[in-house]
């Protein structure tokens, strides 16, 4: 499988789940467990453009995909998710933060002018237990912005 | 149909451990021969900001430039102990320390005459044998309430907090949605704004869980719903339009006026939706959550 | 030189590591060697264990060792004010999720496999489990003579000739929930020896020192001989002031020497901590025709549940607050915290003064109404000023910022007070 | 433990005869969530997830079939769905998060049978068939005698297709849940409508979440047609529904407030529906 450009080949349990491949097996932990039965979105990783749980796939369904972590969204320097995201303050523990860019960042490359419902309703499945969610909604429209003048 | 309430609520909360515990915080501050200043504190970083406040209130008293200022907050054989990120406590406690640290390192600086090279200054400091480490220190004054007529002075200083809720109930599924909170808070001096503000918001979100969403639900003393799916927390489309103002009444005895804030920041709110439901249809509910299930039982048994 | 900080909206020094995802959670730990280790909990709430087959287990594939309650060399509970909650428990469970057996084993695999092959013999003895059963008598005493943990008064004024001068009285009984800190990151321990022989526990903790100082409690040794290195933490609430794998992961590594790792599930997690402690509250207020509170009587009683934990300081925080930010004249207060056999109550972000203002604020708007008076200005009228004494007798010096904010409100509401 | 991923259906079939202890592997959402918990040990994993002849959405004469395999944000997303079934899309719309209705699949979900399935009400209230086909029988099955009888999937057997058939219905969706997103539902209602001149010609409504699997409620079904929309409206229907919720939950804690609220949840779906337009 290629995660964040680089290729990965290794025979692996077909029972392991996705989040542990990239966790354990590509040592990539930006990606994170919140509960493991795909409620919180905290392991959110893109799959062919796609905001998935990590947690609720088998590593060995997406061999061969094209999957996208965290440490692959700021490649050398930040994205605009993640400057905008900083500017306004939109993290306090930061334990949902990755999932919640992944998120965010498979919405606006699809469509930048999403709306503030289609904001929300994006990263609805992603759980943040200390923000309130409203300055990371304040944080995307800044990213839009910031994208737009790309 | 789906009927609009507001209510309002208000509330105080003494901060620290209060009761005359001793409630101390300690910090140091260190002038290094590389030029910078290292703030050495125990201030676990829960997510609250509390690392940006201590930086924010070295920044302040040294007068020196943000970077040069490197925060050593997790290690406990290289920190002091500045008491538990709880009670609200940090900003005023251990703030209280950071200042107090800092001050004296800032005073001990003052003590030479040099250029505003740091570099310099802890050169001519040594030679001077003035100390570039200072001790800072708070411990917050309470007293113990006697147990059978509860009188004493049990904490300070308080924080308060008010709050206007607008909900939306759906009088036939007993469906609440919160429309729009505003929220006036006082904790003294705000030392950051963005951070305070996240604390407001956030904790606000924990209140609408509380008021109609969360409860552990318990068979025989046994958790019933243990994960996500069935503890439910509210998310994105759970949360309304949120309004925050700051009322800085300046508290004395806290660091550049600021008091505690992380607590109170989640009272208000649920109180002040059951009072919107109560406004919105004519039912009060008095026990949380307010689900949709005790919200439509209530109103069949008042149209009965 | 000018420089400005208290007051500017900084960006906080840990979000660009956050945003990134390169913050160190404990989880995010690797060693070498490392080994991980898990507990056993008990599925009863209460009892006495009987047998377990722990010889069994420890002739398991990939079982390195397993750890009783004999084999702790320190303290063998932990507590933040009384120590009371077993590390492992040597018979008696008093809920479901009391720690048993530590088992530490080579890799996740075989810990999951040891510990699902645990079986436990209990003596089940009949709990307790609502407020009411357990203040009945001939209830089972949890505590240590009873199952009240603590009780406490707050009483100024005369509370009968209040309700005398009282033109309308509010009477009712308020029901708050349990709930838990349901923050994201589980709780997750990494122990190990540093190179200076300094045994040293990453965890993600609200207080390191003192869980420094259980740790060496628990292990008889110095505190200086301890390490915690606080690790980001993936939110707190209350829920990580109390002891969980941190004593657990310091025992396996003082045992076995090695690096371990002791992640708990989220099912473990909501299992393991405190909870937030549901209250039942009846409250009696009373109010003048101008709109002047005069008496105000509660009683409160709390489900602490099976351990101490911050009890005591939850009911005392309840009592002090009940009143809400309000002059009352005449008050008596009672609150009291009782033993359950349900899962323990401590710390919770608002901490005993999160409950009471369902029931006191609800109590304004029902006089509000009987008075036909706007609810905040009815709570303008009577808020705390400067100068104003608490039921506690507690006389307010400063910063006393209530009316300003209730002001703040009304005015952008374009409201007149 | 082996792990195949066919690329056709012929070889899904053929590894179905093959082996005895396996389990198709759709969107993962339950099925990798049993494997954790211990639910299931399966000896053999079957991905479907390659066919691409199960992920297609394809409109005929008379009916439109969709892929087993076709995932919830395709469904909300798909033009025909959005021209054809109003109902389908509100329910793919507020099913689970956007992260599983990226991978949940349809197939997946009636093959799961939740009691509180969301798409599963909609379905059989447009009179939705099922196609199961094995080595060497294909069944067509309608969804709702799929429940009804308990007649379930066979080991042999995959499900590859929905049909539904394209009359010019009317649909609409209600969902009760315990918040906006994320939420299972408490109740839901799917109704669909075959209007002329403000008069009911053919009304089927289906319940969910207040029974062992859903149901449709032919008393209202019947007493409908013929009636003007405004009838939707009046005592009979919620009186109607009142009575269903209770007989079908007696025992629930939950049935006091469900017989209620099924009430409203009912009326919003059948405003959902456009009818009173």
């Amino acid at each position: 499988m290629i995660i964040n450009g680089k290729s990965y080949t290794k025979k692996i349990d077909p029972l392991l789940r996705l989040i542990d491949f990239i966790r354990d097996e590509a040592k990539l932990k930006g990606t994170k467990e919140g509960c493991g039965e795909g409620e919180c979105g905290a392991c959110t990783v893109i799959i062919d453009g796609r905001a998935v749980n990590s947690c609720l796939v088998l590593a060995a369904s997406v061999n061969g995909k094209e999957i996208t972590t965290i440490e692959g969204v700021s490649q050398g320097k930040l994205h605009p998710i993640q400057e905008a995201f900083i500017e306004v303050g939109a993290v306090q523990c930061g334990y949902c933060t990755p999932g919640m860019i992944l998120s965010t960042k498979a919405l606006l490359d699809k469509n930048i002018d999403a709306t503030e419902e289609e904001i929300k309703e994006s990263i609805s499945g992603n759980l943040c237990r200390c923000t309130g969610y409203q300055i990371m909604i304040e944080g995307i429209k800044k990213a839009q912005d910031k994208l737009k003048k790309r | 149909m789906k009927r609009k309430g507001i209510g309002y609520a208000s509330i105080f909360y003494g901060t620290g451990y209060g009761n005359g515990f001793p409630d101390e915080s300690r910090a140091t501050a260190e002038l290094t021969k590389e030029g910078q200043i290292i703030i050495s504190v125990g201030v676990s970083e829960v997510g609250q900001g509390g690392l940006s406040v201590m930086e924010q209130i070295a920044v302040e008293t040294l007068k020196i430039k943000k970077d040069l200022i490197k925060l050593q907050y997790n290690n406990t054989s290289k920190m002091r102990d500045s008491g538990t990120a709880a009670a609200s406590r940090q900003t005023y406690n251990t703030g209280n320390a950071v200042l107090d640290a800092c001050r004296k390192l800032k005073d001990n600086m003052n003590k030479v005459k040099t250029n505003k090279n740091l570099e310099n200054l802890y050169v001519q400091m040594k030679d001077c044998n003035i100390d570039t480490k200072t001790e800072g220190y708070f411990k917050a004054t309470t007293s113990e309430v006697d147990l059978e007529t509860g009188q004493g002075a049990p904490y300070w200083p308080y924080t308060f907090g008010v709050q206007k809720a607008t909900v939306e109930v759906d009088d036939e599924t007993g469906k609440v949605d919160i429309i729009e909170v505003t929220s006036a808070f006082d904790a003294g001096k705000i030392v950051n704004p963005i951070t305070a503000q996240g604390q407001i918001i956030g904790g606000s979100t924990m209140g609408i869980g509380y008021a109609i969403m969360e409860e552990v639900n318990l068979n025989q003393g046994d958790i019933q719903n243990k994960n996500f799916s069935d503890y439910i927390i509210p998310t994105s489309k759970d949360i309304p339009k949120y309004h925050t103002y700051f009322i800085e009444d300046v508290e004395e005895t806290g660091p550049y006026g600021a008091k505690g804030l992380g607590e109170p920041a989640m009272l208000p709110m649920a109180p002040a939706i059951i009072n919107a439901i109560y406004d919105a249809i004519g039912v009060r509910i008095y026990e949380y959550p307010a689900t949709c299930d005790r919200i439509l039982l209530a109103i069949k048994n008042k149209n009965k | 030189m000018h420089v400005k900080a208290v007051g500017e909206g900084f960006i906080r020094p840990d979000i660009y590591e956050k945003v990134q995802g390169k913050a160190k959670y404990p989880d995010d730990i690797e060693m070498e060697g490392m080994l991980y280790a898990g507990v056993k909990r008990s599925t009863i709430p209460y009892g006495r264990v009987l047998k377990t087959n722990i010889d069994e287990i420890r002739q398991m594939e990939g079982v390195i060792c397993v750890i009783d309650y004999t084999m702790i060399p320190g303290a063998k509970c932990h507590g933040v004010i009384l120590k009371d909650i077993p590390i492992l428990v040597q018979d008696i469970v008093k809920r479901v999720g009391d720690c048993i057996l530590l088992i530490v084993a080579k890799d996740k695999v075989s810990l999951k496999k040891a510990l699902d092959q645990v079986e436990v013999e209990y003596d089940v003895y009949q709990g307790v489990f609502t407020i009411e059963d357990a203040l009945k008598e001939g209830a089972p005493i949890l505590g240590d003579k009873s199952n009240i943990l603590y009780d406490i008064k707050v009483k100024t004024g005369d509370i009968e000739a209040g309700f005398k001068e009282a033109d309308y009285i509010a009477e009712n009984c308020y029901h708050t929930q349990m709930t838990d800190h349901a923050f994201l990151q589980t709780e997750t321990a990494v122990a190990h020896y540093d190179d200076e022989g300094v045994l040293t526990v990453h965890v993600a903790t609200q207080y390191p020192h003192y869980d420094r100082e259980e740790v060496a409690r628990c292990l008889n040794i110095q505190e200086d001989e301890v390490k915690i290195i606080n690790e980001t933490i993936g939110g707190a609430f209350g829920g990580r002031e109390d002891i969980n794998p941190q004593c657990h992961a310091a025992l396996a590594t003082f045992i076995t020497k090695k690096p371990v790792k002791v992640v708990y599930s989220r099912e473990e997690s909501t299992i393991s901590r405190s909870k937030r402690h549901p209250m039942e509250m009846f409250y009696k207020t009373g109010v003048k025709k101008d709109g002047k509170l005069c008496a105000l009587k509660v009683r409160i009683y709390g489900d602490t549940g099976a351990y101490a934990s911050w009890g005591m300081n939850v009911l005392r925080k309840a009592a002090i607050h009940a009143t809400g930010p309000y002059v009352i004249p005449n008050v008596d207060i009672e609150a009291k915290a009782v033993y359950t056999n349900n899962p323990y109550c401590g710390a919770m972000r608002g901490f005993g003064a999160a409950q009471v203002p369902l029931a006191y604020e609800s109590q304004m708007d029902i006089l509000a109404e009987k008075l036909t008076m706007h609810p905040l200005k009815f709570r303008y009228m009577n808020a705390f000023d400067v100068g104003s004494q608490t039921a506690t007798g507690q006389k307010l010096k400063s910063s006393i910022g209530i009316k300003k904010c209730i002001e703040k409100i009304a005015d952008v509401n374009q409201m007149e007070l | 433990m082996d792990f195949y991923q066919p690329l056709c259906i012929n070889e899904v079939k053929d590894l179905l005869v093959q082996s005895k202890f396996n389990k198709l592997l759709a969107g993962g959402t339950d099925l990798v969530l049993d494997i954790k918990r211990g639910k299931i040990n399966p000896e053999v994993i079957i991905d479907i997830n390659r066919i691409e002849a199960l992920k297609d959405i394809r409109e005929d004469h008379h009916e439109i079939s969709i892929g087993s395999m076709v995932c919830f944000s395709q469904l909300k997303d798909n033009s025909l769905m959005n021209q054809y079934f109003h109902s389908i899309v509100l329910s793919a719309s507020h099913m689970g998060s956007p992260q599983i209705r990226n991978m949940a699949t349809i197939g997946g979900n009636i093959i799961n049978k939740a009691s509180a399935a969301d798409i599963i009400p909609c379905l059989i209230s447009l009179n939705a068939v099922l196609v199961l086909e094995s080595k060497d029988s294909i069944r067509y099955i309608n969804l709702e005698t799929y429940f009804q009888n308990e007649d379930w999937i066979r080991k042999d057997e995959i499900l590859t297709k929905i049909i539904i058939s394209k009359k010019n219905v009317l649909s609409g969706y209600n969902k009760l849940g315990k918040r906006n997103s994320l939420a299972i539902a408490r109740i839901n209602v799917a109704v669909s409508f075959m209007i002329e001149d403000k008069i009911i010609k053919h009304m089927s409504i289906c319940l969910g979440a207040v029974g062992r699997y859903p149901f449709r409620v032919k008393e209202l079904e019947e007493k409908a047609i013929g009636k003007t929309v405004d009838y939707l409206f009046s005592e009979e229907p919620l009186e109607i529904l009142e009575q269903q919720v209770y007989k079908s939950i007696k025992g629930r804690s939950s049935m006091p407030f469900k017989k209620e609220a099924i009430k409203g949840v009912y009326k919003n779906a059948v405003m959902s529906s456009g009818v009173m337009k």
